[in-house]
């Protein structure tokens, strides 16, 4: 049932030591009383489970959690720590979690979704979020409501403003630094270049994986049943 | 903490930075607009800065860049700021939680500070902690007597849903203005400028953002999360909800127009930035409120609000 | 008259526990160093700072002062107060020129005569390892 | 002159084969205090101690050391031997060369030549210990019991059995406290007026016993066997001594819109009113708050209705000292109001109830008769959720305590529920069931077993009330893994247990200590469980921490032991090891009055100062004030610096 390696991954706690062992720490608080993943957004839809993932952390079961889908579930919304007993911060953990997965060649992927529209942002105009609407449907509406062609440049222009916000040279010279010299930029590259591992756990009772969950996660089911016997 | 407590701590003043949100800035520029135009009305000037980026705190908790690097990134905004001695308003849930939470870590670790302000110094700017950060529903909130004087628009026979979003009462919840499960604040706002509550259970249910959700896992639980917050809103029947993060903005609206494109059903609340609801009653120019880009039309709303006002004799000012 | 070069401890321990846990280490037949002095007092709370540095000027190597465990004085918030007191005594030991390990405090209950066995054994070690260099210093100093 | 007697035991081999007997004595006996030195087999034993008596007599010694095995064993049997020669039983030292030599040291001449330094430290310390007599303190014997719950009823119908006066403190208008308002109870289930009502009959009617009812005390001074305890009686507006009882004021009070405590809130009752049937005394008092006659000058209907003319508007509160040899604090615990547990709704969900009031809506004397219907519409619950730990074990939001009871009435009101609801369906929301008791265990699997209560293992996480008026208990299925809900008719809170709101300034006034909870600290946890600190003042139920109702009788029978223990000699004798302040060397900072844990140290005059002054009947001996002394102007007798500086130095 649990991983003979109790201990966090190698190079992880020296990277990570001063976070992750407060972190781990919090966890011992843990009551597993369950209130956390009874109002969890993300526990409600799928297989995701917190009180479920601090136990493994606790048992020392590092692997299965930073090598799992579920780890890319949550919804950082902080109700569990809204609603915990013990004040535990578990979303901060799942970030935490999230950097030891990439350390261990995991969920390099899922990153990559969040780089593509937010980072390259970041780093070409100052901002995470670009003034050209992606989706045509919005756009399509936003025209109708507008009486403009639908572009967020066209109402800026019409409520006065320039036609996307303004990032001083200064500002843009000033973050490229920041990014260079302190390694954003080199990670930035790496993250298009990474294969990531194929993830070897996933959660979920075996009550959960013959009764698929209204509007659970298709995919995770397909999962689970391959890794079935894995888990039992 | 005591709602008297946070109030007591939270200063007003007249000049005031404006923290520019990323999504308040490209997709809904209403906010900005309406923000400076209230603020104006109530005698506060707010001061914004091209030097300022995405705040980027963000970049550390989508785990696309590493804290080492986005901690300066953050510090060099909240710099900005200081460099002008003004204290920080925030209109979005994220931004407030980012520069609050790295700034509190710096100011708790002198060693941090001092290796990001050797960062900071190579681009001639200091990160000192002086300036205090506000999250827009604090600021708000301590000028409730003031909009309430000031109300020229009333927002009356209007039902407004509230949507308070995550970061800030869950994140915070041990120091935040309001309870994280029970919050009142922007119903006795909404009722301080005249309008009408439309209460529905799922309030306190994440917009479905989920920070990251909407990218990674879209479809599988971002929306059909969101669905179902939407499901229960409409049936509270509201002419508009009102949240304060541009990113619950951002979902509530997009989302609407998905799920309608995609005949899950009708969905046609707008959705309104507290910002946006003030300055809509303090009678700022309909214009500056940018109600224009959102996906969600304000036409029925605006018709319901006019032909009050019409009846009532009330013009805009 | 002591045995040559050993160093010499004096152990200032509390009635309730820490006395009893020596008698236990007795009791259990646990050995420890011959050079070890224990003097009795109601409480950890009655030790005085002055107490230790009188042993030092007298010649000791090493002091340890042992109360009940936190939560358990018999007199309910003694061994608190020792702790504070102890902590300004290390300090004030410094200054003089004392090496602040040879002061040593714990916790030792009446059920722990095995603990007390082994932390004379170990603070005997320690100041085996301590030169003797710094203290004659400070007995000179406190001495005028 | 002081004049040694050194005697050094063998015993048996357990020191003589380590430890050269002989050569001690021969190398301590031309000390110069020493007057007389030898050794014997076994000193404890009768020829032992004879050998010290014979050298008190004989050879005119006037200290003694006995060089034996540890004090703790035999200080008091050679205590005994010197005083029945005459001498002063705080003159004998002992060298304990069993303990902490022979047994502890491998070699002989080590062994040997420790015993001599110890043996030679106690002659020069016994030099300078001083003759002590021991402290005998007068006592009033008559009891005050504060609080009139169960745990204090019992205290004071044990020590009015054992023939001691009591008085008997209640700040409401009955006693009965808490289990009064209890329907049936665990583990027995049998009914809880049914067997506290005689109790509270037989305490009114006890001649030992005088309950003094709406009173609180309000200053207490002295110390054990001599407390003087001021009790403040409030405005009742009704003369007990006229009042019938007949209730018929409390029929016709106009003003009836009184939250009823007796129900937990639950109804409302009249101004003026006896707060329920069984009450003892059964005699109502007006609640200023509410009445019109003492708010306004309007109504006045009782005073005109009451047959015995027993209505006084102009009440006043009065207060009256009672001096009192022992006190027992017995004032019990309060529901956790659980307003704060937003996520449950506050208090906005008329469904979502508290523990006390599901008893009250059971109870046949409730406010439903004990028809069990919901508050909101009268409804009968199909569905019911009992939700435990609410404001225990949570740090965060109230107490990391266990309340200790709520897994048990849990059960109990699982079952009672079946018993009124049999077709209903009752779950419980549990993190771990914490039944420990004689019987409890049993009583919970009954429970699951017989009457199909569905327990959860998960912490409800939050509460919505559904358009259908159902309420929606979201929790975590934790031995699954599974996010599950509930729609339930009805929520039960299991709300924790907490301290009186005014329990930490009682405890300020009678000096006795609390925890960060505002529990009393009993003196030990397991060995003195009903002492407190302060000598005399006793604890009883749950004011000391959460306890069931056996616990609370249990230590309410105990403290009165304690008491009548106390009160059975006729003087208290206490150990004369205690601190003095010499008025002379004090300067009056008053410095080690913070450090005492008894508050023995008092401020006195002297001369033109104002010095330190301690109380012998209050200090216990601990020394804490001696060392905090910067003008070393305080002494503990046995231990004072003479005689401890006395054993560092003569060490060689
Ligand atoms: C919902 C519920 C159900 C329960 N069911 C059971 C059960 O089935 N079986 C069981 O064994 N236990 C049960 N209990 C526990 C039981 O109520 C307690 O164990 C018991 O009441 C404790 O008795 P007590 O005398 O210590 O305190 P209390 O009953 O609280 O009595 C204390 C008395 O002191 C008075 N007082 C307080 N402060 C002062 C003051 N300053 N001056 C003067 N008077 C003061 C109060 O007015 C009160 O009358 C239940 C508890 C609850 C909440
Ligand atoms: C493994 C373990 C660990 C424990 N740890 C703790 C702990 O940490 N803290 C705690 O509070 N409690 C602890 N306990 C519980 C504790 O041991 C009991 O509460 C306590 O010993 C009970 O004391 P007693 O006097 O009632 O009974 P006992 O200790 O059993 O004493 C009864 C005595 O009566 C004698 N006796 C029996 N029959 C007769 C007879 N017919 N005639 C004459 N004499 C007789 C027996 O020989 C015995 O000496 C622990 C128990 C166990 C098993
Ligand atoms: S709510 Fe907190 S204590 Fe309870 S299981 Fe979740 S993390 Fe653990
Ligand atoms: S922060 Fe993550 S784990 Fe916590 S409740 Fe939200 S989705 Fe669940
Ligand atoms: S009417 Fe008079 S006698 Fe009767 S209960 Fe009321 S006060 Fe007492
Ligand atoms: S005088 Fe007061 S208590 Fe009496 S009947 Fe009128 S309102 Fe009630
Ligand atoms: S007794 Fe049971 S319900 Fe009550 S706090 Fe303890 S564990 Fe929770
Ligand atoms: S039987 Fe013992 S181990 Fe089991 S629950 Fe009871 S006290 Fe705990
Ligand atoms: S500490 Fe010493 S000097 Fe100060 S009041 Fe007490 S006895 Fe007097
Ligand atoms: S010896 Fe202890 S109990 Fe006595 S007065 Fe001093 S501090 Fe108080």
């Amino acid at each position: 049932m649990h991983e003979t390696n109790k201990e966090w991954l190698p190079g992880f706690d020296k990277k990570f030591a001063e976070l992750t062992h407060q972190m781990v720490k919090d966890l011992e608080k843990c009551l597993q009383c369950g209130k956390c993943t009874g109002q969890c957004p993300a526990a409600k839809l799928s297989s995701y489970n917190p009180r479920e993932i601090i136990r493994d952390l606790r048992m020392g079961n590092v692997e299965k959690v930073i090598s799992s889908h579920e780890l890319w579930l949550c919804f950082f919304c902080s109700g569990c720590y809204a609603v915990c007993p013990r004040d535990i911060n578990f979303p901060f953990a799942v970030s935490m979690l999230r950097y030891a997965a990439l350390a261990q060649g995991y969920g390099w992927e899922e990153v990559k979704k969040i780089k593509d529209p937010y980072a390259q942002d970041y780093y070409s105009t100052g901002l995470s979020v670009n003034v050209n609407e992606r989706n045509l449907g919005v756009r399509k509406e936003i025209a109708k409501n507008s009486g403009t062609d639908g572009r967020i440049e066209t109402v800026r222009r019409k409520m006065g403003l320039p036609p996307k916000r303004r990032v001083s040279e200064r500002a843009m010279s000033e973050i490229k630094f920041i990014a260079d010299a302190t390694g954003m930029t080199d990670l930035f590259k790496e993250i298009n270049k990474k294969k990531a591992k194929e993830k070897k756990w996933n959660y979920g009772s075996p009550a959960d994986m013959v009764k698929v969950k209204k509007g659970a996660n298709q995919k995770f089911i397909d999962v689970e049943d391959e890794e079935k016997e894995k888990i039992c | 903490m005591p709602r008297q407590e946070v109030l007591e701590k939270t200063k007003l003043s007249d000049r005031m930075f404006l923290f520019k949100p990323c999504v308040g800035s490209n997709k809904y520029p209403g906010l900005i607009t309406a923000s400076i135009e209230f603020c104006r009305k109530l005698g506060i000037e707010l001061v914004t800065s091209d030097d300022q980026t995405c705040c980027g705190g963000f970049l550390t908790f989508t785990n696309v860049a590493q804290p080492t690097s986005t901690m300066p990134a953050v510090a060099r905004n909240i710099a900005v700021a200081e460099e002008m001695g003004l204290d920080i308003l925030t209109l979005c849930n994220g931004c407030h939680t980012f520069l609050t939470e790295f700034s509190h870590f710096m100011n708790d670790r002198p060693p941090v500070k001092n290796v990001v302000n050797v960062i900071l110094s190579m681009i001639g700017r200091e990160y000192k902690g002086s300036q205090d950060i506000y999250h827009s529903l604090e600021i708000i909130y301590k000028l409730k007597e003031r909009i309430r004087a000031n109300v020229t628009r009333s927002l009356s026979a209007m039902r407004f849903a509230t949507h308070y979003g995550c970061h800030y009462l869950n994140g915070f919840k041990k120091t935040a203005l309001d309870d994280p499960h029970m919050p009142t604040i922007m119903e006795e706002l909404i009722e301080a400028m005249g309008g009408e509550i439309a209460e529905y259970g799922e309030n306190r249910t994440c917009c479905g953002t989920g920070l990251t959700q909407i990218i990674i896992n879209k479809e599988d639980l971002s929306l059909p999360h969101t669905k179902m917050k939407l499901d229960n809103l409409n049936a509270a029947e509201p002419d508009a909800v009102v949240v304060v993060c541009p990113y619950c903005l951002a979902q509530v609206d997009r989302m609407q127009q998905k799920l309608n494109y995609r005949g899950s059903g009708k969905y046609r609340v707008p959705v309104i930035h507290l910002v946006q609801l003030v300055a809509l009653a303090l009678g700022v120019d309909m214009v500056k409120l940018g109600f224009e880009a959102h996906a969600i039309s304000f036409k029925n709303f605006l018709k319901k609000f006019d032909s009050i006002h019409s009846k009532a004799g009330v013009h805009d000012g | 008259m002591q045995i040559e070069k050993e160093p010499r401890i004096l152990a200032i321990l509390c009635k309730w526990c820490s006395y009893a846990g020596a008698d236990l280490a007795g009791t259990s037949r646990f050995n420890y160093p011959a050079n070890v002095r224990i003097v009795q007092v109601p409480c950890s709370g009655r030790v005085d700072p002055i107490m230790i540095f009188k042993a030092f000027v007298e010649g000791y190597d090493g002091v340890m002062v042992s109360g009940c465990h936190p939560g358990d004085c018999h007199y309910g918030t003694g061994n608190y107060h020792a702790r504070r007191r102890i902590a300004v005594a290390r300090r004030l030991l410094e200054f003089v020129g004392v090496h602040p390990d040879r002061m040593h405090f714990t916790w030792i209950s009446a059920a722990e005569g095995k603990k007390f066995a082994e932390v004379c054994s170990e603070f005997t070690d320690k100041l085996r390892h301590l030169s003797g260099t710094e203290k004659t210093l400070a007995r000179k100093e406190l001495a005028t | 002159m002081a004049k040694v007697g050194v005697f050094v035991c063998h015993c048996g081999v357990n020191i003589a084969a380590k430890v050269d007997v002989k050569k001690v004595v021969d190398t301590l006996k031309d000390m110069p205090e020493v007057g007389f030195a030898e050794e014997y087999k076994f000193m404890c034993s009768s020829p032992g101690q004879e050998l010290i008596r014979k050298a008190i007599k004989d050879n005119s010694i006037n200290r003694v050391v006995v060089a034996a095995c540890s004090p703790r064993m035999h200080l008091p049997t050679f205590q005994k031997a010197l005083a029945s020669e005459g001498l002063n039983p705080y003159l004998v030292s002992m060298a304990n060369i069993r303990e902490q030599c022979s047994w502890v040291t491998d070699d002989p001449d080590e062994a040997t030549q420790k015993a001599i330094d110890l043996v030679a430290r106690q002659i020069k310390r016994v030099v300078h210990q001083d003759p002590l007599d021991d402290i005998y303190v007068p006592m009033t014997k008559t009891a005050i019991v504060i609080g009139g719950g169960i745990a204090g009823i019992q205290a004071a119908l044990d020590i009015a059995d054992g023939n001691r006066k009591v008085i008997l403190l209640e700040k409401s208008p009955s006693i009965g406290g808490r289990m009064a308002q209890l329907d049936e109870t665990f583990p027995t289930l049998d009914c809880s007026q049914c067997i506290l009502t005689p109790k509270m009959v037989e305490a009114a009617q006890h001649p030992n016993i005088e309950i003094r009812v709406n009173s609180e005390v309000k200053k207490v001074d002295g110390y054990v066997g001599n407390f003087e305890v001021t009790i403040e009686k409030k405005a009742t507006y009704v003369d007990a001594q006229k009042c019938i009882g007949c209730g018929i004021c409390q029929e016709k009070c106009p003003v009836k819109i009184v939250p009823d405590e007796f129900n937990a809130g639950l109804n409302t009752r009249a101004a003026i009113a006896i707060p329920f049937p069984q009450a003892v005394p059964a005699i109502p008092v007006i609640d200023p708050e509410y009445c019109r006659k003492i708010k306004e000058d309007k109504c006045g209907v009782c005073a005109k209705i009451c047959p015995a003319e027993a209505i006084v508007f102009d009440d006043a509160p009065k207060q009256e000292t009672v001096s009192v040899g022992a006190i027992i604090v017995a004032t019990g615990y309060k529901e956790m109001d659980p307003a704060v547990y937003t996520e449950y709704g506050g208090k906005k969900y008329p469904d979502v109830i508290t523990g006390m009031q599901f008893e009250r809506l059971v109870s046949s004397t409730g406010p439903t008769g004990g028809e069990l219907k919901r508050p909101s519409d009268g409804v009968i619950p199909k569905t019911v959720v009992f939700v435990q730990c609410v404001g225990s074990r949570d740090e965060s939001k109230a107490h990391a305590y266990c309340s200790g009871i709520c897994c048990m009435y849990t059960a109990k009101h699982t079952m009672l529920y079946k018993h009124h609801v049999p077709d209903g369906q009752g779950y419980v929301s549990y993190i771990d069931v914490r039944a420990p008791g004689k019987t409890y265990e049993e009583f919970v699997r009954r429970a699951i077993e017989e009457e199909g209560v569905r327990y959860l293992r998960g912490r409800v996480a939050k509460i919505r009330r559904l358009q259908n008026g159902k309420y929606r208990v979201y929790t975590e299925d934790t031995l699954v893994g599974r996010a599950v809900h509930v729609d339930a008719d009805m929520v039960v809170l299991a709300s924790a247990v907490e301290p009186q709101k005014d329990a930490v300034d009682l405890a300020q006034m009678l000096g006795i200590a609390y925890d960060a909870d505002g529990f009393y600290t009993e003196a030990h946890p397991k060995l003195k469980p009903i002492e407190t600190a302060s000598a005399g003042i006793f604890l009883a139920g749950a004011c000391q921490g959460p306890k069931d109702i056996p616990t609370s009788v249990q230590q309410g029978s105990a403290a009165a032991s304690k008491v009548l223990a106390l009160f059975a000699r006729d003087t208290m004798v206490k150990s004369p090891q205690i601190a003095t302040v010499d008025p002379t060397a004090c300067t009056g900072c008053l410095t080690c009055s913070y450090v005492c844990h008894y508050s023995a140290i008092e401020e006195k005059e002297f001369g033109k100062h104002r010095v330190a002054e301690i109380i012998p009947g209050k200090c216990q001996g601990c020394g804490a004030c001696v060392a905090t002394c910067k003008g070393k102007a305080i002494t503990l007798a046995g231990f004072s610096d003479d005689e401890i500086y006395e054993e560092i130095v003569s060490c060689k």
